[in-house]
């Protein structure tokens, strides 16, 4: 049922994270225990949807299914994100100053409509997908893509980027059918963002390469997509999949009677509780949830005071707060959700100290200081921030904090939040796409996000300051996931930040599936992978 | 049957007003107080039972009479203030005032209360106050239009026209004749609607619209407890606390309406 | 008539009715009252003549035409409050519950009257003195009107609008909702009033037994205009006008054999054209086609082309 | 008012003025209606104005908002670059074409987005409306006769309770017994999973599945409906029993109710045809009440059965503050109830002969 | 012409005998009528005089079964030989309309507004008649011929709102004559109308009675209609007949002081109207001894102790004067 914060949106909270939010339920169902053919597959979710355009989709209904339409150069298999395996590129190399890739094109893979896929096409997406102007095109900025031959593409970047091989396993840059979608008013011009017609065209019909095409699709309701007769790979178990719009609450009643295949995305928290065991259950920590605070005085004395910040710190009860998130839970360590590469490691869990921090309010001479706290009023993977708000007021107030909650729908929360005058707030994230490159940009003094908080210098900004240009001038991975690690350390000892719990994606499968797995990748599930349970 | 019905309606606001009064007295808990216990169904400790953050639920509707009842009870003298003094003027002084203020009623109307309300607290952001201000936008043609027919239905009665001959003023006639003759149909139905106000608030609230967290407010508290429905008790207590307080407020309205004998709207 | 304390100058009363336009209730009607005299008004539901005490008593504008009260133009009732001149001029309704506001104690509403030049104590002693006059006792003063009879409420009607110490009184079919017992206490109490403080009064009424009982002077109505007005006596014992007639034989009367009473026919209609009563008057003939214009002459006015002193039209090749 | 009827008697015998007046009638009643809608686009206009935030900061992400090109491509779109008086008028010429915006939550034309979640609420209010209007004549005529009786005693206390139960904590309620403990009733939603939705031709599930021949969609979407309808139906019908009630009590006073019975007509020509027929026309305006507060009903407890109906959208659109959304299904709730008291008016002219020929 | 029996004795249709009605109030049973007794026949109009309150309007409701629920009724009425009380509900239906019609006093109240005159005409004529539809048409044309309603077949069509109040009393009497009654019972029916129009009403109802041997109830205030009318004359006081006797000699030489005080407070040329007392009391309100008593000027003490009984000259009821008065009466104390 939809509760008051259950709200369809998506939006971007974050430079480089997502905040995907449940949706409102729409068509639900008793999981009737005859009827549905076995070579269905059912997808209950809450819809977070807005286009089918893989240059425009940015939101996570859309990815689940533009991940089984559209085939990317790379991806990511199982819930394995570290490193990106051949898709449509059968092999890539790297230059060593992570400026340039060289991509080698399978041989044939087709579209479903039989054409083969050749580097024009390639070069035809990514073009395009920068051009739309689109909400995720910002991560490609920078980057270049010639065709060589038919089958080679290279894509320059201008700054030396190790992450180019990930984001072309992203959603987003999934390969279109080049010839189709120019007849239906797509251009990779530089005009796109306004000459490109395509989105209606795309919304209604799959112009990629993936293991599946669009049967259907009734935007709010349900995606149904169907098996590519002409898949260049191997055939996916289930000839039919349905993505219903479904409310949280109607995900477990349903799965709890689920005998036929089908499986729920959004299954999290209190809801796992009570599940039968023969239900599947693939969960991988990739949220963090964290409250800001504003480092201006002009704002709030009490937030701008850094002791306030430690104070907080040491009030907060971190294993009750990972509690309400049930069993995807996970106390809190490091700005890096542990599924990512670079995340903080076991043992590095904050640690409450209510006796510290009435001892750091009274250090800062401030006596029953009070503060407000904006938070988005949603309800996001089955938990409402209302509740967890709550949760953080109540353990301030055992340490001697006021804290005034203030609920904002999500686009006044945002709005509030950006303007940079908001003393305290809290937000879930989680990334765009599996690295931490984009929250060390933006969260280090200096980056967008942490300008909203007035944060350049003091409150422990240099130490930050200087993990984050570590971390940038990594050019591999591994020196990356290094850096990553001092970084959240520093973060952690002296920020504006309050790293409050993180929390699991789940997926569920009824017993007749198999391989159901949350992936942190950005597709929640390979829809292709799931498999019938003999 | 009616009379026992009219005093059992009077001891049940009666008993909710004295526990809105004494709910820092009365209610076993700190509503807002939190434990480890959560979920825990209704026992000897937690008549009630406790809800997703170990909130005793008995106290929290306790406490949830301090906010619904004074807030509908604004609600109700606010758009009685401001629906009646509206159809004052457009009774008395008739014509195109008449006609611009019944098409604003007219307007108002066609927004379903609740939709409308909605749109209004989104515009002004939820709070109590705003609800209230929202609840007060959609209610008042109500009023307006009641104390307009009340006022048109006198303007035929002599005694105003033979005061105006007598030399009294218009205003004097307004005040002395016009006003006490016309407004207790509206009062009356003030009482009527004060149940409706509740109810209002509470589907505000359920929706995320009313008090902010984690302010007790019944209607934020079924939908809290909607969330899980397998744990009834957090749900089903507020939404009989609501029914009780609307109901006894309904069974009281009918009887001063049947009492001063005032038709329906 | 330059003694006259209300004169109506061809005075015209229009209602705006939906998807008609208008309608005219009242066409062109003059009349005047003098001091000391009772005029009584009398038509059957319909005819205008409600309308036309609203507007001879200044409660609403006339649509064409003057009303004088005192020598000077009313002003008809509107935002401001009514010149103390014209508060000598007083109505009295039908509903005498209509009359009083309930709301209110009996002395405070007689005391509005008042007039304002008197010493404080001695208005309330005006206002009582006013019940005594009407039969009624000092103790009613504190009731509030919920607590009379009908024909009580009147009789307080009336002493209220003396409280003003009016020149003049409009009223306006004062006893037909009232009980046989109760009309003629207020019928009693009105002459009285004329007879003692010399006011002139419009006594409007559809009873023509009861005008007759009452009136110096009766114009009888019809479809908005007068059709005939005379001294009562003469219009009683020789009525001109065919109206007037079958007014009078339409009377039951409770004597023994008195017979039934006289059918006129047809329906209230205004003819196209002519005459008004034209369709329904036993008497029609050619000439009333044209309307006949009401003549004055020594024993009244009468509006009927049968009276031999209505002036022969002059007709084009008649 | 006595004038008048003498005056107009003779109307009788001129059908012609006759005509024309039920003609005059029905103009005035539509430019009523005309004036409302255009107010009502004002209202729901000056609404949306005061929804906080920037469409475009709420709308774009954050390297988008650093492109003034994008930025300004946003506000181009939506027409936010011109003043107020020429985005309302931009918005009435679009909404005269058919287009209400494109909502900025599912970035399709609200229209698009209305005309599918319409038919799931017309699938419940229809019902629902039906039901309530023959349970609460029927119940309210009952308790009228029997004024002051048990049953009437019953009928008033049952009635009261039943308008003083939040529908929303009713349909928890519901779903709970009937579905989570009894199992008797479907889940929330329209359609069972194992059955995909019938064709579209009128958007209603239950009627498109018996169009094209599948009974066992059809009624697999008739039980979905069940649930819902009954709780929509308690609120209405309490409120309908009351106001029959007390219609039905005053007709009863009414001479011609005496002169119905003192003919020697059976007592039930005298219900069904004096009494029946005389209350109609408030049984009428009634109606149009209760379908207005109906409508406001689905918010709540379509939010209950994941009902993807207008109440949802209404509720989705407000809590996004998805601006063109809320103005879409403003304007569009407001039409309907336009729509509805015109269609109203226009039937007192059918059912009340007074209004029909004068 | 005022009526004279004819030379055959007329058929009796009506006789009530002791009829009492007490209703059910808020605060116990309120007495309505007390100890009523009168009777009708064919061809004759019967007058039953009396103020607001004085319980006439009852005794026609009573003789309907019209009355509120919960109405108490003792005493005999006997239609055409056959008690009224004792009737089924089928029975009642058939003497309802088809023996006994009624005309109500505001004519515009009586008809219903939303039906077509055509329908109230018909609709119980063919229950009680069994005639078909065409000849239900065909019976009501002929009879607002007979009451005078020009243009009868339009007028079918037509609805109540389109007619003056006048016509509309016509036609609730066509309407009461539809189904064939033998008595028609007038509830004050030309109070609501002008003097002219009254006096086309009474002429109806005496050319109805003349023609087709009607039985006619008439209930008025007005004791000058009933000279015109009626043969025989009740007058209603607090619930009871204070006089009864023949119009013409009730009028010439009223007994009971209340029919005196009704004449002398009437407006009529000549005569003074001369007030009566006080104000009239329903029968709840009536004081022990005579009702009329508080406001009689010929009061002596035992009127406030005893209640006088309605006595007649001869001991024979119908026809004969007969009046409660224990001062100027011919009958007792009980």
């Amino acid at each position: 049922m939809t509760l008051r914060s259950t709200t369809p949106a998506a939006v971007r909270v974050l430079l480089a994270a997502t905040l995907a939010v449940a949706a409102t339920a729409c068509t639900a169902g008793r999981n009737g225990s005859s009827g549905s053919s076995t070579s269905t597959l059912i997808v209950n979710t809450s819809f977070v949807y807005k286009t089918l355009d893989p240059g425009r989709a940015y939101e996570q209904t859309g990815y689940v299914a533009l991940h089984a339409m559209y085939d990317s150069l790379l991806t990511f298999t199982g819930t394995d994100v570290e490193e990106p395996k051949p898709n449509l590129a059968e092999s890539y190399t790297a230059s060593d100053d992570a400026k340039t890739f060289t991509f080698t094109l399978r041989q044939g893979a087709t579209f479903a409509d039989g054409t083969p896929v050749t580097a024009e096409d390639v070069v035809f997406s990514l073009n395009r997908l920068q051009n739309l102007k689109g909400s995720s095109a910002s991560f490609f900025s920078g980057l270049e893509a010639t065709a060589k031959d038919a089958r080679t593409v290279v894509i320059t970047s201008e700054e030396p980027n190790p992450t180019v091989p990930v984001l072309m396993a992203m959603p987003a840059s999934g390969i279109l059918n080049r010839k189709l979608v120019t007849q239906h008013g797509a251009t990779d011009g530089e005009d796109a963002a306004t000459a490109d017609k395509a989105q209606q065209y795309l919304d209604q019909a799959a112009a990629g390469s993936g293991p599946y095409v669009l049967e259907r699709n009734t935007p709010g309701s349900e995606i149904v997509l169907k098996a590519n007769d002409k898949y260049w790979g191997t055939k996916p178990a289930y000839s039919r999949v349905v993505i219903r719009n479904m409310d949280v609450q109607n995900q477990k009643l349903t799965m709890t009677r689920a005998t036929d295949a089908e499986i729920a995305l959004d299954l999290s928290g209190k809801f796992l509780d009570g599940l039968p065991e023969t239900l599947s259950i693939s969960q991988k920590q990739d949220t963090v949830y964290f409250a800001f605070l504003n480092t201006d005085p002009a704002v709030s004395k009490v937030s701008s005071n850094p002791k306030f910040a430690q104070a907080m710190r040491a009030a907060i009860d971190y294993p009750g707060l990972a509690a309400l998130f049930g069993r995807g839970g996970g106390t809190a360590r490091g700005l890096v959700a542990p599924a990512y590469p670079g995340a903080l490691g076991e043992g590095e869990e904050l640690k409450r100290d209510v006796e510290k921090a009435k001892r750091l309010l009274a250090e800062a001479g401030l006596n029953d200081p009070s503060v407000e706290f904006i938070y988005p009023a949603i309800t996001y993977r089955g938990v409402d921030l209302g509740t967890v708000a709550t949760k953080v007021q109540g353990d301030a107030a055992a340490a001697g904090i006021d804290i005034e909650l203030t609920p904002l729908p999500l686009t006044a929360f945002l709005e509030r939040y950006r303007g940079g005058k908001a003393p305290m707030g809290m937000t879930p994230q989680s990334l765009s796409y599996p690295r931490a490159e984009s929250i060390v940009k933006v969260m280090s003094p200096g980056g967008v996000n942490a300008e909203r908080m007035n944060w350049s210098k003091g409150y422990g900004a240099e130490e930050a300051g200087a993990a984050a240009k570590e971390f940038l001038a990594a050019t591999t991975d591994a020196a990356r996931n290094e850096a990553a690690v001092k970084w959240q350390r520093a973060m952690n000892t002296d920020s504006p930040y309050l790293l409050l719990a993180s929390n699991s994606g789940t997926v569920v499968g009824s017993p007749a599936v198999t391989g159901a797995e949350y992936t942190p990748a950005g597709w929640t599930v390979d829809l292709a992978a799931v498999g019938v349970k003999k | 049957m009616r009379r026992p019905l009219v005093l059992i309606a009077l001891s049940v606001l009666g008993a909710w007003l004295l526990l809105a009064v004494l709910a820092g007295v009365v209610s076993p808990y700190d509503p807002l107080a939190q434990s480890a216990d959560t979920y825990a169904p209704p026992s000897a400790a937690h008549w009630f039972g406790t809800d997703e953050l170990g909130r005793d639920v008995l106290s929290r509707v306790v406490h949830g009479a301090r906010l619904s009842i004074p807030l509908a009870l604004a609600v109700v003298v606010l758009a009685l203030l401001l629906g009646g003094l509206l159809g004052l003027i457009a009774g008395y002084v008739g014509r195109a005032v008449d006609e611009v203020i019944m098409r604003l009623t007219d307007l108002v109307f066609a927004f379903p209360q609740i939709i409308l309300a909605m749109a209004v607290t989104a515009a002004f952001g939820p709070s109590p106050a705003n609800a209230v201000l929202a609840l007060v936008i959609v209610s008042w043609p109500v009023y307006a239009r009641v104390i307009r027919g009340a006022v048109l239905g006198i303007r035929g009665e002599n005694y105003l026209g033979i005061a105006r001959m007598l030399g009294v003023g218009p205003i004097t006639v307004l005040r002395r004749d016009v006003v006490p003759n016309s407004v207790g149909p509206a009062v009356v139905l003030a009482t009527l609607e004060l149940g409706n106000a509740v109810l209002l608030l509470a589907g505000l609230s359920f929706l995320g619209l009313g008090p902010r967290p984690p302010a007790a407010e019944w209607g934020a508290m079924i939908a809290l407890g909607a969330a899980d429905i397998s744990k009834w008790w957090v749900s089903v207590f507020p939404g009989l606390a609501i029914l009780t307080v609307v109901l006894a407020c309904n069974i009281l309205g009918d009887a001063i309406r049947d009492r001063f004998d005032v038709g329906h709207r | 008539m330059s003694g006259a304390l209300l004169e109506v100058a061809e005075v015209a009363v229009e209602y705006r009715d939906r998807g008609r336009g208008r309608v005219r209730a009242v066409d062109g009607v003059s009349l005047s009252v003098a001091p000391g005299q009772i005029v009584g008004l009398v038509g059957e539901s319909g005819c205008g003549k409600s309308s036309l005490a609203r507007v001879a008593a200044g409660l609403a504008a006339p649509a064409a035409g003057q009303v004088r009260f005192g020598g000077r133009p009313l002003t008809p009732l509107g935002w401001r409050r009514r010149p103390r001149a014209e508060v000598g001029l007083q109505m009295v309704f039908q509903n005498p519950y209509s009359s009083l506001n309930p709301r209110r104690t009996i002395l405070s509403q007689l005391l509005d009257g008042v007039p304002p030049d008197l010493p404080p104590a001695g208005r309330r002693e005006h206002a009582l003195h006013q019940l005594e006059r009407v039969g009624l006792p000092e103790s009613a003063a504190g009731r509030y009107p919920g607590q009379f009879s009908g024909g009580q409420l009147q009789r307080i009607a009336i002493a209220r609008a003396l409280a003003a110490n009016p020149k003049m009184i409009i009223a306006d079919e004062p006893v037909t909702a009232l009980d046989v017992s109760s009309q003629a206490q207020v019928v009693g109490v009105l002459s009285q009033l004329v007879r003692e403080l010399g006011v002139g009064m419009l006594f409007i009424s559809h009873d023509l037994a009861l005008v007759h009982r009452l009136a110096d002077e009766t114009a009888v109505m019809y479809l908005g205009a007068i059709v005939e007005s005379a001294p009562t006596r003469r219009l009683w014992r020789e009525p001109r006008h065919p109206y007037t007639r079958a007014l009078i034989e339409a009377i039951p009367r409770a004597e023994p054999g008195a017979g039934l009473p006289k059918v006129l026919p047809g329906e209230v209609t205004r003819p196209e054209s002519g005459c008004r009563f034209r369709a329904r008057c036993p008497h029609a003939f050619d000439r009333c086609a044209e309307e006949p214009p009401l003549t004055a002459g020594p024993g009244g006015r009468v509006a009927c082309w049968l009276d031999a002193r209505v002036p022969t039209p002059e007709r084009k090749g008649a | 008012m006595l004038l008048r009827s003498v005056l107009h008697r003779s109307v009788l015998h001129r059908s012609a003025v006759l005509r024309s007046a039920l003609l005059r009638y029905v103009l005035r009643r539509l430019a009523i209606a005309a004036g409302l809608l255009l107010g009502s686009t004002l209202v729901g206009f000056a609404l949306v104005q005061a929804v906080p935030g920037d469409p475009v900061a709420a709308n774009l992400s954050d390297q988008a908002l650093g492109d003034p090109a994008a930025v300004a491509a946003f506000r181009a779109k939506w027409g936010l670059d011109r003043p107020l008086p020429m985005q309302y008028l931009a918005y009435l010429g679009n909404l005269l074409q058919g287009d209400l915006g494109t909502s900025q939550q599912t970035g399709r034309p609200v229209l698009a987005d209305l005309l599918d979640h319409v038919p799931a609420t017309i699938e419940l209010v229809l019902p629902a409306i039906v039901l309530s209007v023959v349970l609460g004549t029927a119940i309210g005529m009952y308790a009228a006769l029997r004024q002051g009786r048990a049953g009437d005693q019953a009928v008033r206390v049952g009635a009261l309770l039943g308008l003083s139960t939040p529908q929303f904590w009713l349909s928890v309620l519901a779903l709970y017994l009937f579905f989570y403990v009894l199992g008797v009733s479907p889940n929330g939603g329209r359609l069972s999973p194992q059955f995909s939705p019938p064709p579209r031709v009128t958007g209603m599930y239950s009627l498109d599945a018996l169009l094209a021949g599948q009974l066992d969609v059809a009624w697999d979407a008739v039980q979905h409906i069940a649930l819902p309808v009954l709780v929509l139906s308690v609120v209405t019908t309490a409120t309908l029993v009351r106001f029959v009630r007390s219609a039905i009590l005053e007709v009863l006073r009414k001479d011609y109710i005496a002169a119905a019975y003192a003919k020697g007509l059976p007592a039930r020509t005298v219900l069904l045809r004096h009494l029946l027929r005389a209350g109609l026309v408030q049984i009428i305006t009634m109606t149009s009440l209760a379908f207005a507060s109906m409508l406001a009903g689905t918010v709540l407890v379509e939010s209950v059965f994941s009902w993807p109906g207008v109440g949802e959208y209404a509720y989705a659109s407000a809590s996004a503050l998805d601006r063109p959304a809320i103005l879409g299904v403003c304007l569009f709730v407001a039409a309907v109830y336009i729509v509805v008291n015109l269609a109203v008016d226009l039937l007192y002219g059918v059912a009340d002969p007074r209004i029909r020929l004068t | 012409m005022p009526t004279t029996p004819d030379t055959s004795p007329p058929a009796e249709l009506l006789r009530v005998e002791r009829l009492a009605v007490t209703l059910r109030g808020p605060r116990g049973p309120v007495p309505i009528l007390t100890d009523v007794t009168l009777s009708a026949s064919a061809g004759e109009i019967v007058g039953i005089a009396g103020e607001s309150g004085s319980g006439k309007s009852m005794t026609a409701r009573a003789l309907l079964g019209l009355l509120p629920r919960g109405a108490e009724v003792s005493g005999t009425m006997l239609f055409q030989g056959r008690d009224l009380s004792t009737l089924d509900r089928r029975g009642r239906q058939r003497v309802r309309g088809a023996g006994i019609a009624m005309v109500f006093q505001d004519p515009t109240a009586a008809l219903h507004p939303m039906l077509s005159i055509g329908r109230q005409l018909t609709e119980h004529m063919r229950a009680h008649l069994g005639v078909s539809r065409r000849e239900a048409a065909k019976r009501a044309v002929e009879l607002l011929d007979q009451v005078r309603i020009p243009n009868a077949a339009k007028v079918l069509r037509a609805y109540p709102h389109q007619f003056s109040g006048g016509q509309l009393q016509r036609i609730a009497i066509a309407s009461a004559l539809a189904a064939r009654p033998r008595l028609l019972i007038a509830d004050e029916p030309t109070t609501a109308l002008d003097v002219t129009v009254q006096a086309g009403i009474l002429a109806l109802l005496e050319s109805l009675r003349a023609e087709m041997g009607l039985g006619v109830l008439f209930v008025t205030h007005d004791l000058g209609v009933l000279a015109a009318l009626a043969s025989r004359t009740y007058v209603y006081y607090a619930g009871r007949i204070v006089e009864t006797g023949p119009t013409a000699g009730l009028l010439r030489a009223p007994r009971h002081p209340y029919t005196r005080a009704l004449l002398e407070a009437r407006a009529e040329d000549g005569a003074v109207m001369r007030p009566i007392a006080g104000r009239p009391v329903n029968a709840a309100e009536a004081p022990p001894g005579c009702p009329f008593a508080p406001r009689c000027p010929d009061r002596e003490d035992r009127c406030e102790k005893s209640a006088p009984v309605l006595a007649y000259d001869d001991g024979e009821r119908d026809g004969r004067r007969g009046s409660a008065c224990l001062v100027h009466g011919t009958g007792g104390a009980r």
